[in-house]
């Protein structure tokens, strides 16, 4: 690979702006979000039970522990600097900081969604870049049409389904929480009980992010075999199979890189409504967690690390692209 | 001069909405042993239809029907399996396909395409491949520091002489190029035809040019064939053809090339509009737009017949016996 | 055609002046310090006469088009002055360019993506009077008639109800040359307006051009890359190179006694391709002395009546040099 | 299956909610919203999908809350398309800094994970169904404006836009006569993909019990079953699998549409070849080169 030039670290600098600029979005809006919500800030900070009977004193007490008297730009300044030193603020519920709650939670999730991601592009983009290359036949078509309807599963069902299957009428597998929550059994054993109730939410997933690589992958790949320099190819005297894998997949590799990344987000979207499913102790389900017990700042925590995650693998895509697209790397910022 | 290529009833059909549409239409011809045969025709004569016919990379909704021979040496490709034709391609013959600007893949260095070409028909190691195509490169007019450019880091004529340099990398028997130089400066173009003429002189190269540019097929090729609606109305030496073409078509063609040198002429075109293979009329094909037509020629459809020797025209004005 | 009112100004077409005056036109793009981005224009000037047709003549990245497109006000970083019927175009503001653009017109390259696929022959052509509010029904629809004969569409009414995809690639671009023609303009500038055609239906459009000339009085200015087809068409063609211009004349005397070394280079290329059968007999040079307007171009050095030349040392062609060709 | 026939199989599905949800009150065998028998009964003649755990009838839950996702679909698909239309048009005509400025915005918007910001915003909102269809169509314009962009990238540089520029029509005349038909395949095709996106995000939300109370809808019917664990019982097979498979229904009926309509913006997805004489001579054109689908 050719060294970075001027222009390319000019691009990285540019896209590392770019995504710096998104955090600082997503930060402001969870600045923003409670204080534009109607209602007091009280009714977001003290334990949702207690609203109704807080007094005016312990209510001022509230206030001034968390700076809200202050001018709003004061706020928002304390605001950043308490994030840039790892203060999410404390859970109104558990009464733990945030921060803590939230990387207990993470490991799960990052487990979830890598999973899922490499799994959904290895099923979904391997049979969508089969479908481009098999156009036209009767398998093709279905293969099509099946796709799109496992893009169109709300995926809470299909978990919900998968329940009823294998626990409910098989009774195979383990399907609550990610550990057993007695007598852990350590060692390989654990590693064997982590496995199994990661198997249905992972496979959930999977099946429902599958879909749209699949058509992804499907069209760019249609997209690249209509090409002439395919046509060349076969003149050359490579055979079909030897065009369709050496030169077509592999420049339709590209856009499936930019998909995976925006996929992220998608991903972790729905993992939140999966861990809920099968109770999963991920991120997700602290989410839900968070809503049904109106712990607000976990829930902005949360949300700021997710997107947090999400930026950061958009960020990696980018800088990828270039180095596996020669066109790109010409081109500096557009 | 030895046939090195011989095609016989040679038909290649469409099927599109509106019915099936033959775009080929009965062709025959032959090219001699280190002869380049000029394919002219305008848009819709069927010429690249021709070019990939012979290649059999025709895909479907179109097909070569059945009953055509392709002797290439005496041996009818045509009647070999499908699977048996990427090892032939490349080394029998070669293509080097219309928009060869867009013929090279973006994201591989040239001189990897162009050993890519060896390698798969070899026992060539992956580096004796390289060093085979870079001095292939050389042999085009690429100097060596651009070799392992990626194909948008060189100008059309550059890649244009990539892709030729891929076309006769394996010494293929015969070259099939389609429209080698349209899209490209004309400075250019003329310097891509002398290269093909270079390469004919020094590798005594067979091809097949496929072009809409009458006077530049004229100049590089010994024989000229010109399509008409899926058919060759004409063929001859390619001088004798532009200087005394016979078919009216082809003498509309010659009146419409603008000289820059000689007495200004005016400019003749063609009335009417290019056929449309749908709707082609009964008897001849050119008919609704010659100025020579008469009475017989809306209901006769003239062969391919010899007029002279070596010289074959698809015209009731020259057909004595149908005439009649 | 009918759309010809009567002007006021004073410097109307046919009144002795040039009808287009280019001078320093200078055009740079996009000023990222990028390796490929040039000045795409230098220094260019030129002039076109009512009623002449000047072939600008240049390969891909010779800044051609971008001079037609300066001279349309559609590039907004060109300095220099471009003066139409008098009247300075550079620095217009975008109001008073679209009154201009009555009098200018364009005719492009791709008939196939000239023309909108989804509207009618009839609105196409239709279309410049409408944006000028120009007549009324019944006049415009005979402007429209009139115009679609001229380009031989006829009967015109066989066309109008037509889109585009219903019509082949020859009768597209006589549509583009209708719409151009439609509103009368005093210069059309045609951007190798053949060059996607087949050779059989080339000549028919030039035949259109020319006619319409004659009878109209209509300047053009003609961008092309085909130095036989300008001798064919062309009063007077200016040569281009890397965005300046390095020969300007009388076609006959250019094709015939060609002084820059770039442009002997084009002719070369251009006899290398043409039929092997054409002789080459000698011409006399400038065999006719076009009228031209003191085109004192700066850097154009002015060797036989009307016929300039840029000085050439400082401008050697470097065309299909590995290292410096440009990308397209 | 052809493209063509998928928009039809999606259309002919699409209807049947379109006629569910205009004509709820009358198919609908009882008042969803009232307790008409027994709580967690079983299917019956008179309740087909037997009751929730409050005795609601499943049937017509299902029935009613086919208005409030094709709503959700169809307002949400409206203001995205417009919104991101006008911001691809206007972008990707004009060029220049008021295209650079949008299109940061349209970045910034596609790299935030879209359900952890909506549950965040519906929690603080509170959670009623016009809130919730003006916070998805604020964040789903960006997809349809970065791709309408990149296609009117390509269409500002056709002919007939610079002759329409070069015969002095204003701005305003060449993006509504000249861009916008060009591109109102795509944004056809965008609006059906929208309205598929923003009918899973409402199930979604709804899911996880942030849907407006008041309403019933798919995915909250579903939210009630799983906290009452349905799916441990044979309550799965009428009060899990239906209104999921209304959602499903539904979604694929709009992207079987959306994909006949980008079929037709790029004709290289087609899964049986083409309809066109092949292209001999120079200059055929093409379209656009952009991934229809992403």
């Amino acid at each position: 690979m050719p060294r970075p030039s001027g222009a390319a670290w000019r691009r990285i600098g540019g896209r590392v702006a770019q995504y710096a600029l998104v955090l600082l979005v997503a930060v402001s809006l969870n600045f923003a979000i409670p204080r534009l919500a109607p209602g007091t800030p009280i009714d977001y900070l003290v334990p949702s039970e207690q609203v109704a009977t807080i007094t005016p004193e312990q209510r001022e007490r509230v206030l001034a522990q968390f700076g809200l008297e202050k001018p709003l730009l004061e706020q928002y300044r304390l605001y950043l600097t308490g994030i840039l030193r790892g203060d999410l603020g404390v859970s109104a519920q558990q009464g733990r900081p945030v921060v803590d709650m939230l990387l207990e939670r993470l490991p799960w999730t990052l487990v979830l969604v890598g999973g899922a991601i490499t799994l959904a592009t290895v099923v979904g983009g391997g049979a969508g870049f089969l479908s481009a290359a098999r156009r036209g036949g009767r398998t093709e078509a279905w293969g099509l049409a099946l796709f799109m309807f496992l893009d169109s599963m709300p995926p809470f069902w299909i978990g919900m389904l998968l329940l009823v299957f294998f626990s409910g009428y098989l009774d195979l597998l383990p399907v609550f929480g990610a550990l057993p929550t007695s007598g852990a059994a350590g060692g390989f054993g654990l590693t064997l009980e982590f496995a199994q109730r990661l198997v249905l939410p992972l496979v959930t997933l999977t099946m429902v992010r599958a879909g749209w690589l699949f058509l992804v992958a499907r069209s760019s790949l249609a997209g690249e075999l209509s090409e002439d320099y395919i046509l060349m190819a076969e003149a050359k005297g490579l055979s079909r199979r030897q065009v369709v894998l050496g030169h077509g997949v592999r420049n339709a590799l590209l856009p499936l890189v930019t998909a995976v990344a925006v996929e992220v987000g998608t991903v972790v979207g729905g993992a939140t409504v999966v861990e809920t499913v099968f109770s999963y102790p991920g991120l997700g389900r602290l989410i839900y967690e968070s809503v049904l017990s109106r712990d607000y700042l976990v829930l902005q925590g949360a949300f700021l690390l997710l997107a947090v995650g999400v930026i950061l693998a958009n960020l990696l895509a980018d800088l990828l692209y270039p180095i596996l697209d020669p066109r790109v790397r010409a081109e500096s910022l557009r | 001069m030895s046939t090195l290529l011989e095609v016989r009833g040679l038909n290649t059909v469409y099927r599109t909405t509106e019915g099936q549409i033959r775009a080929v239409d009965g062709v025959d011809l032959s090219v001699g042993r280190g002869e380049i045969l000029g394919v002219v025709g305008e848009s819709g004569s069927g010429k690249t239809t021709l070019a990939t016919s012979l290649m059999r990379l025709i895909k479907p909704p179109g097909r070569i029907l059945k009953g055509g021979e392709m002797l290439l040496d005496g041996e009818d490709l045509f009647r070999l399996p499908r699977s048996e034709m990427p090892a032939r391609r490349g080394r029998d013959l070669a293509l080097i396909p219309q928009s060869a600007m867009h013929a090279l893949n973006p994201v591989i260095p040239v001189d990897k395409q162009v050993a890519e070409a060896i390698t798969t028909h070899g026992e060539a190691s992956r580096k004796a491949a390289l060093r085979t195509a870079r001095e292939r490169l050389v042999e085009v007019g690429i100097p060596p520091e651009r070799h392992s450019a990626y194909p948008h880091e060189l100008s059309g004529g550059m890649r244009q002489r990539c892709v030729i340099a891929m076309a006769i990398v394996n010494e293929p028997k015969l070259v099939i190029a389609d429209e080698p130089v349209s899209g490209l400066d004309v400075v250019v173009q003329a310097r891509i035809l002398r290269l093909i003429s270079d390469l004919k002189e020094s590798r005594s190269l067979s091809m097949m040019l496929v072009s809409h540019d009458l006077p530049t097929v004229t100049r590089v090729c010994d024989r000229i064939a010109v399509m008409y609606a899926g058919r060759i109305v004409e063929t001859g030496e390619a001088r004798t053809v532009f200087e005394k073409p016979l078919h009216p078509y082809t003498r509309a063609l010659v009146e419409a090339v603008p000289r820059v040198r000689g007495p200004k002429q005016d400019l003749q075109s063609i009335p009417g509009d290019p056929p449309d293979l749908h709707h082609l009329p009964p008897g001849c094909n050119f008919e609704p737009r010659c100025p020579a037509a008469f009475a017989d020629c809306k209901t006769v459809d003239p062969s391919l017949e010899e007029v002279e020797p070596g010289r074959k025209v698809a015209c009731l004005l020259y057909h004595d016996d149908e005439r009649e | 055609m009918m759309m010809n009112e009567s002007r006021s100004s004073t410097s109307s077409p046919g009144s002795g002046g040039p009808l287009l005056e280019v001078k320093d036109l200078d055009v740079c793009f996009g000023a990222r310090g990028r390796s490929g981005e040039v000045a795409a224009v230098r220094g260019v000037s030129f002039g076109i006469a009512p009623g002449e047709i000047l072939g600008l003549i240049g390969e891909s990245g010779s800044g051609k088009t971008t001079v037609a497109r300066a001279v349309m006000g559609l590039v907004r970083s060109a300095t220099g002055s471009v003066r139409f019927e008098g009247r300075e175009m550079l620095g217009l503001s975008e109001r008073a360019l679209r009154k201009v653009r009555r009098r200018l017109h364009l005719v492009f390259q791709d008939p196939y993506d000239s023309l909108h696929p989804g509207m009618r022959v009839r609105e196409i052509v239709e279309e410049a009077m409408k944006i000028h509010r120009v007549g009324d029904r019944a006049s415009r629809e005979a402007a429209i008639s009139a115009a679609l004969e001229e380009v031989d569409l006829t009967p015109s009414s066989r066309f109008t109800g037509r889109y585009p995809h219903q019509l082949s690639g020859g009768q597209r671009q006589r549509v583009a040359v209708a719409r151009a023609m439609v509103l009368d303009p005093a210069l059309v500038l045609a951007d190798e307006p053949t060059s996607m055609l087949d050779l059989s239906l080339r000549s028919g459009i030039l035949e259109i051009l020319k006619r319409h000339r004659d009878t109209h009085g209509t300047g053009y200015l003609f961008i092309t890359h085909d130095l036989a087809l300008a001798r064919h068409l062309c009063d007077r063609v200016a040569v281009m190179l890397g965005g300046r211009l390095v020969e300007l004349g009388p076609t006959e005397a250019v094709v015939a006694t060609p002084l820059h070394p770039y442009t002997r280079m084009l002719l070369q290329a251009v006899e290398e391709l043409a039929p092997p059968s054409s002789s080459r007999a000698g011409y006399p040079i400038n065999d006719q002395a076009q009228e031209s307007y003191a085109t004192i171009a700066s850097g154009l050095q002015e060797v036989a009546p009307g016929h300039y030349v840029a000085c050439y040392e400082m401008s050697q062609p470097t065309l299909d040099r590995p290292t410096t060709e440009k990308e397209e | 299956m052809s493209g063509t026939r998928m928009g039809r199989v999606g259309a002919t599905i699409l209807l049947l909610f379109v006629v569910a949800a205009v004509f709820a009150p009358i198919l609908a065998p009882h008042d969803p919203a009232l307790r008409t028998t027994q709580p967690f009964a079983a299917p019956s003649f008179a309740h087909p999908l037997g009751a929730n755990d409050v005795g609601q009838d499943i049937l017509s839950e299902l029935i009613f809350a086919s208005r409030l996702s094709l709503t959700v679909g169809f307002v949400t698909a409206c203001l995205a398309t417009i919104l991101g239309a006008a911001v691809g048009i206007v972008g990707g005509y004009l060029r220049g800094p008021v295209d650079t400025v949008l299109m940061r915005g349209v970045d910034v918007i596609l790299s935030l994970p879209f359900l952890p910001l909506m549950i965040v915003l519906a929690a603080f909102l509170g959670q009623n169904t016009t809130n919730l269809i003006l916070v998805i169509g604020l964040l789903i314009w960006a997809r349809p404006a970065r791709l309408i962009r990149s296609q009117v990238l390509s269409v500002r540089e056709s002919g007939h836009v610079q002759a329409a520029r070069a015969m002095g029509a204003t701005h305003g005349y060449v993006m509504v006569r000249h861009v916008l038909p060009r591109v109102t395949p795509l944004v056809a095709a965008q609006f059906v993909r929208t309205a598929n996106v923003s009918i899973m995000l409402e199930a979604s939300l709804a899911f996880l019990g942030l849907s407006d109370p008041f309403q019933k809808s798919w995915g909250a019917i579903l939210f009630y079953a799983n906290a009452r664990s349905a799916f441990l019982t044979d309550a799965w097979l009428w009060w899990v699998l239906p209104p999921g498979l209304c959602i499903a229904a539904v979604v694929v009926s709009f992207a079987f549409l959306g994909y006949a309509l980008e079929e037709r913006v790029d004709p290289r997805l087609r899964s049986t070849l083409p309809t066109s004489e092949p292209s001999s001579g120079s200059g055929t054109p093409m379209p656009v080169r952009e991934d229809a689908l992403r």
